[in-house]
């Protein structure tokens, strides 16, 4: 598609030291390739196919923007967005500021320090199968661990899983806990880049250590902080499978997140065209949060 | 890294050539109940082996043992695995047999991806008039038989007897079970104040169906017909409105554990959490062996029975069972002969399926004195008489049931009321249906 | 013979011109240095030499070989960066010798040549060290040296001391001085610092503008600025300018300067052309302090400079033009001291006041 | 804080560690009773698994994993799935990455937005036109049908691109000078310098490979290609994780205890290489 075009650089640019001929296009064509074939290629097809009524089994109807009116008008739907917005407040900041009070505390050589860092990054490789079934046992009211812990202290226990107010906030612990290595990883590798100088300075203007994280810490690592940021948006907008193995997306639609809705439309109902419409929405949704991250970042980036 | 890459290029070039092909005398059979191979994987032994999972194993190994011309791969999937199946069939690369819910069979069947089996089962000698009425009704669809039935199931009432006995619903040996709602909530109420504990054990958290089966059994047993038209489904009557706000009372009142999930109920059941555990057959094995087991709750007092008639008008369960299936597939005819030599097998073996507690699919088997020498099965072999699937014609019902449980539990719960709840799981159920394409009839 | 030549080259980015029609020959061996404020094309003018900008127009030649349509590389030329742009995952002695093993040479010449490098510049104990892990000053030895084991007939030097404090500035400015004593190469040095460029430069190419504005050795620079940039930019304190008019008759002119009082000079009248406008350049040395009354013409002291050899003294006149003069380091002027000043006539510079070219001077 | 080994130890800092000490007991604490109850029998937690609190432990359902589980197979699949894509996506990204960076070409600057705009489409949007494509490719079940989406994904070439953009000019100038052709310049002079962004990246990927859930379960659906995840979730019983927990914690134990440890042992060098502050 752009030999043509590369043929005009190549006059330009074959006298300067860039030397820029077809070849250039070798670099990013790799992936061009496979992001168009599987991104773009399925994403518009995605499209077409929601205006369809469609069987997952091949039958299809033309009905144009129905299923759209359709999701607009389906509380079920509607409630997804607001859970998946909500789960997104719940875990983003808190993964970036825990990850990096944990990085703060454990960018350090004692040995303690390593034991602690490799417990936090624990979690992050047990298989979302297993990480549910650890927290159900943690939160189910009945002999669960925090009803235990409750009991001894004289407390009714407390149903999480099965209270609208507590399910989200429940499986957004979980995917806390599951996910903190992660960005404490990333903030960790930022720390290590922060020169010394910096502090020694810092401690020479007599600092306080409050002072210090918030002057030069903080405004050291201020990249990997949206990059952290960045990350956990894109992966908690696709919650799935901790709703779907710990609350189904109960009680009464309290927990379900969007993915979790297209899912179900899509494998359980097999109405896939309704299910293509709601993954638009989402991919809409997706691309105004990154829009606007971008041009944020943008004009910071410049003032 | 430039030897990092290539390597990557090379595995990738041998990786991609390992696609799984399949020998002509070999057959695929998926299915769902678990992996056991640690303790029964080379077992043999079908009558030493218990539960589903141990059961189903030993079968298939004792089969291939029998067969060694066939070659029987086994891929188990996570329950209910109908999402996988579901995308094997649309890349074309359906298994040869796999358990299926009968309640699923109308889904696959109206988009023409199973093959009728009646002649086929016929010609290898199992006999479709030999099929208990529950599984005859379960697998036919438009007078053929589109899988052979492996069980029958329901939901049962699991009940614990040292509680009852102390609650005085105790007669003649035989629990006293309520034959109205009102009768269950005195009950349930004279229970909780002898034993201090709730009459029900359910497992309401994270378990959709199980309200959906409590309000089907009770509606048929009201003969209310709420699937008149199978494309909508009719909820918001005197009839529905007095299960749920019976199990609302139950709720509100503490006649039921209430935040526990299925694991949770299980064990809770087995520790004496309450009277009566709502949950299907699977369980009576384990249960019965616990009840022979010294010093426990259920020490010698447990037994079963299907769910009491509560209405007059009609002693029926909802009931549902497994069959196995065949995907429409390109088969040789040794592999056909294969899956058939292995379905008569089974037949043949549905008397040590039915010891995991489901009803066996085969009336001779019901009512062979094995079967019957097993304990409480007398108890419930009325199910496969009583037990009643939803109509032939509705569609999409994993997807019904999961909806109305979602309404209902809230509802039961109190956070929402219950004439809402019905309005909106009708509204979705029916919203659901409307939008199943509507496919062509016979293929 | 010449080394470099540079004929009639220009270059746009977009609308805006970026370098216009330059020429420019450099000799064997000499040392040039491209002085200019910021933005004024030097860099842009290297780094066409280089190779790492396009010539839109004219042509460069190097060693007599037309250069400007081949890659960097391929020039013959080698460079030292202003953050010296060293590969931070190689060694020292890596970073030496890569572009040498790019051109295969053999590897005992390659490691004849960085021993010899490193040992001038005596960074012989850093060669197994990364750059992260050594100084700035040594960090621009590397650079140097890796330019040197090229050896090269043109060196390009991008600003390559304003990332050193100043005493190390100072020290490798010498250092660069001595290196071109040894090496049989000429180098080409941009700075925008009038010190650098008249210490190290056979001559000074000033650029201004996108254009050159002079080319000539430090001293020509100095004492005869071909415009008044030149004048404003080269020597500190920066050059005394005030608009004057031209009276008196034939042969030499008379200048009045703004507070009206007047300055004879030797300036021919009719070297100057015909109904220009004027103004007069005089630096602080050509101007004295004196008693009120006996210099040219008088104001009130605003500042005083002491630098110990020599104290510039910063007078007001009565209309608000401020001239600085020199007076002798032990100098008693205080601040408000009524002072006379006393021009040499030698010292003074005429520019037309448009266009700023050199119109005359007083010698 | 680095600021505290200066300083020498105050009492915030033990604070500070006493705090932490007591969030990594609270974060190993589910993990420590997923160990316990894999040490114990299946029938003893039927009954409650609560006993996990106390003696007898077994080692049963370790040595039934020995003789009668997949699980090896499923370790072997994700390790090929897991690495193939870290490493399809680090070649894949480091190129694009570059390319975007570096080089010019016709409609690059809008290409890059149109890559960009990848990070907002979500794999359910296009996961069942895709699912249908690779039927048609035959690519379901091969490791390339694992493997392929992931490499799609345009995190990588946005973080790639990032990173060589900051790499200063300067330093592909030099290398120009010193006759390095293009593919020099990325390969030997910036690609190594962008190893703190290809440790970053490369453990993001691989993480989210491991734990892939959903692609797997519907292309990979032949027992013999099962990931861990899928593997694991398979062994369940009819909705009854209540028999089989200890087997169940025992696979999961052993499916994550290689990673763990190769996690543990070189997370100086991880770390290390993700700063930047590589030897």
């Amino acid at each position: 598609m752009s030999v043509a075009a590369a043929h005009v650089t190549d006059s330009r640019e074959t006298r300067s030291g860039a030397r820029g001929d077809w070849s250039s296009l070798l670099y990013v064509a790799p992936f061009l390739l496979i992001y168009i074939v599987l991104v773009v290629y399925p994403l518009f097809s995605g499209m077409w196919l929601s205006l369809h009524k469609a069987d997952f089994f091949g039958e299809r109807v033309f009905v144009g923007l129905e299923n759209f009116t359709r999701l607009l008008a389906d509380k079920v739907f509607l409630g997804t967005l607001w859970n998946t917005f909500y789960f997104i407040v719940l875990t983003v900041p808190a993964l970036a500021i825990i990850g990096l009070g944990l990085a703060l505390a454990l960018n350090r050589t004692t040995r303690a320090a390593a034991v602690l860092r490799g417990v936090f990054f624990s979690s992050s490789v047990l298989s979302v199968t297993i990480v549910t079934l650890l927290w159900r046992v943690v939160f189910i009211p009945d002999g669960g661990f925090i009803a235990t812990v409750l009991e001894m202290f004289g407390k009714p226990p407390v149903a999480f899983l099965s209270d609208e107010d507590l399910a989200l906030p429940a499986i957004a612990i979980t995917t806390i806990w599951w996910c903190i290595g992660l960005p404490m990883m990333l903030f960790l590798a930022a720390l290590q880049q922060v020169p010394k100088e910096l502090y020694e300075a810092a401690a020479l203007d007599n600092a306080g250590r409050w002072k210090t994280l918030w002057s030069v810490t903080l405004p050291s690592i201020r990249r990997t902080f949206a990059l952290v940021i960045i990350i956990e948006i894109v992966l908690q907008f696709q919650l799935f499978g901790q709703a779907q193995l710990m609350t189904l997306g109960g009680p009464n639609n309290a927990s379900r997140p969007i993915v979790l809705f297209i899912y179900e439309v899509g494998f359980n109902r097999w109405d896939i065209g309704y299910a293509a419409a709601a993954a638009q929405i989402l991919f809409g949704l997706i691309l105004m949060a990154a829009l606007a991250q971008y041009f944020v970042a943008r004009r910071k980036g410049e003032a | 890294m430039k030897r990092r890459a290539f390597a990557g290029l090379a595995g990738a070039a041998l990786l991609a050539g390992c696609g799984v092909s399949q020998a002509p005398n070999e057959i695929v059979v998926q299915r769902f109940f678990g992996t056991c191979n640690a303790q029964y994987g080379s077992q043999t032994d079908v009558a030493a082996a218990q539960t589903e999972c141990g059961i189903i194993t030993t079968l298939i190994n004792k089969f291939r043992a029998e067969n060694p011309d066939i070659k029987v791969t086994v891929s188990t999937v996570a329950w209910p695995g109908y999402n996988q199946l579901s995308a094997q069939m649309a890349t074309g690369d359906a298994p040869d047999v796999v358990t299926m819910h009968e309640s699923a069979i109308p889904d696959f069947q109206s988009r023409h991806l199973l093959e009728p089996m009646g002649e086929e089962l016929r010609a290898v000698g199992v006999e479709p008039d030999n099929f208990t009425e529950a599984s005859l009704k379960g697998v036919t669809i438009a007078g053929n038989v589109w899988g052979m039935p492996f069980d029958t199931w329901a939901p049962l009432w699991h009940i614990n007897m040292n509680y009852f006995r102390q609650a005085g619903l105790v007669r003649d040996d035989k629990p006293i079970l309520p034959s109205s709602p009102e009768e269950l909530i005195e009950q349930a109420r004279q229970f909780k104040k002898a034993t201090g504990k709730p009459y029900f054990v359910q497992a309401l958290a994270n378990q959709k169906p199980a309200y959906s089966r409590n309000l089907y059994t009770y509606l048929m047993q009201q003969d209310a017909d709420f699937f008149a038209d199978p494309k909508r489904i009719k909820l918001r009557t005197p009839e529905a409105r007095r299960i749920v706000e019976m199990f609302r009372t139950l709720y509100e009142e503490g006649l039921t554990t209430r935040d526990q999930d299925y694991a949770a109920a299980t064990r809770g059941f087995m520790n004496g959490d309450g009277g009566v555990y709502l949950v299907g057959t699977w369980m009576i094995g384990d249960y019965e062996a616990e009840s022979r087991r010294p010093d426990r709750p259920l020490s010698n007092g447990y037994t079963v029975y299907p769910y009491p008639q509560l209405f007059p008008e009609k002693d029926a369960t909802f009931a549902d069972g497994h069959s196995w299936v065949m995907p429409v597939k390109e088969r040789t005819p040794q592999q056909r002969q294969a899956v058939y030599r292995l379905l008569k097998f089974l037949a043949d073996n549905n008397f040590q399926w039915a010891r995991t507690g489901h009803l066996p699919a085969f009336t001779s088997v019901i009512e062979s004195a094995e079967f019957k020498a097993l304990p409480y099965r007398d108890n419930i072999a009325k199910i496969a008489l009583t037990g009643t699937p939803l109509p032939a014609g509705v569609e999409r019902r994993f997807a019904i049931e999961d909806t109305i449980g979602e309404e209902l539990a809230p509802a039961i719960a109190g956070q929402k009321s219950v004439e809402a709840a019905l309005f909106d799981a009708e509204h979705r159920v029916n919203d659901l249906l409307f939008h199943v394409l509507a496919t062509s009839g016979e293929p | 013979m010449a080394e470099l030549e540079i004929i009639n080259v220009s270059k746009t980015f977009g609308q805006s011109k970026v370098i216009d029609n330059v020429s420019l020959t450099v000799g064997a061996k000499e040392f040039v240095v491209f002085l200019g404020p910021s933005g004024c094309g030097k860099s842009t003018l290297l780094r066409m030499i280089a190779g790492l900008e396009t010539v839109d127009e004219g042509e460069i030649r190097i060693g007599g070989k037309r250069v400007d349509a081949l890659p960097p590389g391929e020039r013959g030329v080698a460079m030292v960066f202003q953050h010296y742009a060293l590969y931070p995952h190689m060694t020292v002695r890596e970073n030496m010798s890569f572009g040498l093993r790019n051109v295969k040479i053999a590897p005992a010449e390659i490691d004849r040549r960085v021993a010899a490098a490193a040992k001038m510049l005596e960074i012989e104990h850093l060669l197994q060290r990364k750059p992260a892990q050594i100084s700035g000053g040594q960090r621009q030895r590397v650079a140097i040296g890796r330019a040197i084991v090229k050896e090269p007939h043109l060196f390009l030097f991008d600003e390559p001391l304003s990332n050193l404090d100043a005493a190390l500035r100072v020290r490798t400015r010498l250092e660069i001085a001595q290196l071109h004593q040894r090496v049989d190469a000429a180098m080409i040095f941009v700075t925008h610092d009038q010190i650098e460029a008249m210490t190290l430069a056979h001559r000074i190419v000033v650029m201004n503008n996108q254009r050159i504005e002079q080319i000539g050795t430090p001293m020509e620079v100095y004492s005869r600025p071909a415009t008044a940039f030149v004048a404003g930019f080269v020597g500190t304190p920066c050059m005394n300018f005030a608009p004057v008019e031209i009276t008196g008759a034939s042969p030499f002119v008379t200048l009045r300067l703004p507070d009206g009082s007047m300055l004879e000079t030797r300036v021919d009248r009719k070297a100057l052309p015909e109904g220009g406008r004027f103004k007069l350049g005089v630096r602080a040395e050509s101007v004295r302090p004196c008693a009120t009354g006996e210099g040219n013409c008088s104001g009130t002291v605003k500042f005083v400079e002491r630098l110990g050899d020599r104290t510039l003294v910063y007078v007001l006149l009565s209309d608000g033009t401020t001239i600085v003069a020199e007076d002798a380091g032990m100098s008693r002027i205080a601040i408000a001291d009524a002072v006379g000043l006393r021009f040499d006539s030698a010292g003074v510079h005429l520019f037309d006041d448009v266009r700023g070219y050199h119109a005359a001077e007083g010698a | 804080m680095a600021a505290g080994s200066m300083v020498g130890r105050t009492l915030s800092d033990r604070l500070i560690l006493v705090a932490v000490i007591v969030l990594g007991i609270v974060m190993v604490a589910p993990i420590v009773w997923a160990l316990g109850l894999s040490l114990k029998t299946n029938a003893e937690l039927m009954v409650d698994t609560s006993s996990v609190l106390h003696a007898p432990y077994t080692l049963q359902n370790y040595w039934d994993l020995v003789i009668g589980s997949p699980v090896f197979r499923w370790f072997v699949n994700s390790m090929i799935v897991s690495l193939g894509m870290t490493i399809g996506v680090l070649v894949l990204s480091s190129l694009a990455g570059y390319g975007f960076a570096r080089l010019e070409f016709p409609g690059r600057d809008i290409i890059f937005v149109l890559v960009l705009f990848g990070l907002a489409v979500p794999e359910q949007a296009v996961i069942i036109p895709r699912h249908q494509l690779f039927s048609e490719l035959g690519l379901h079940n091969t490791y390339i049908g694992l493997i392929l989406p992931g490499l799609s994904t345009s995190f990588g070439v946005f973080l790639m691109t990032q990173y060589f953009r900051a790499i200063p000019r300067e330093v592909d100038e030099a290398a120009m000078l010193d006759n390095a052709t293009r593919f020099q310049v990325f390969w030997r002079v910036l690609l190594p310098m962008t190893l703190p962004a290809q440790a970053t990246l490369g453990i993001y990927t691989f993480l989210h490979a491991w734990n892939d859930y959903w692609w797997p379960l519907i292309s990979g659906t032949n027992a013999q290609m099962y990931t861990v995840t899928v593997g694991i979730a398979s062994t369940q019983i009819n909705f009854a994780e209540s028999a089989g927990l200890g087997f169940l914690m025992a696979q999961a134990i052993f499916a994550a205890l290689p990673i763990l440890i190769v996690y543990v042992f070189f997370q100086k060098y991880i770390v290390r290489a993700v700063s930047g502050g590589a030897t």
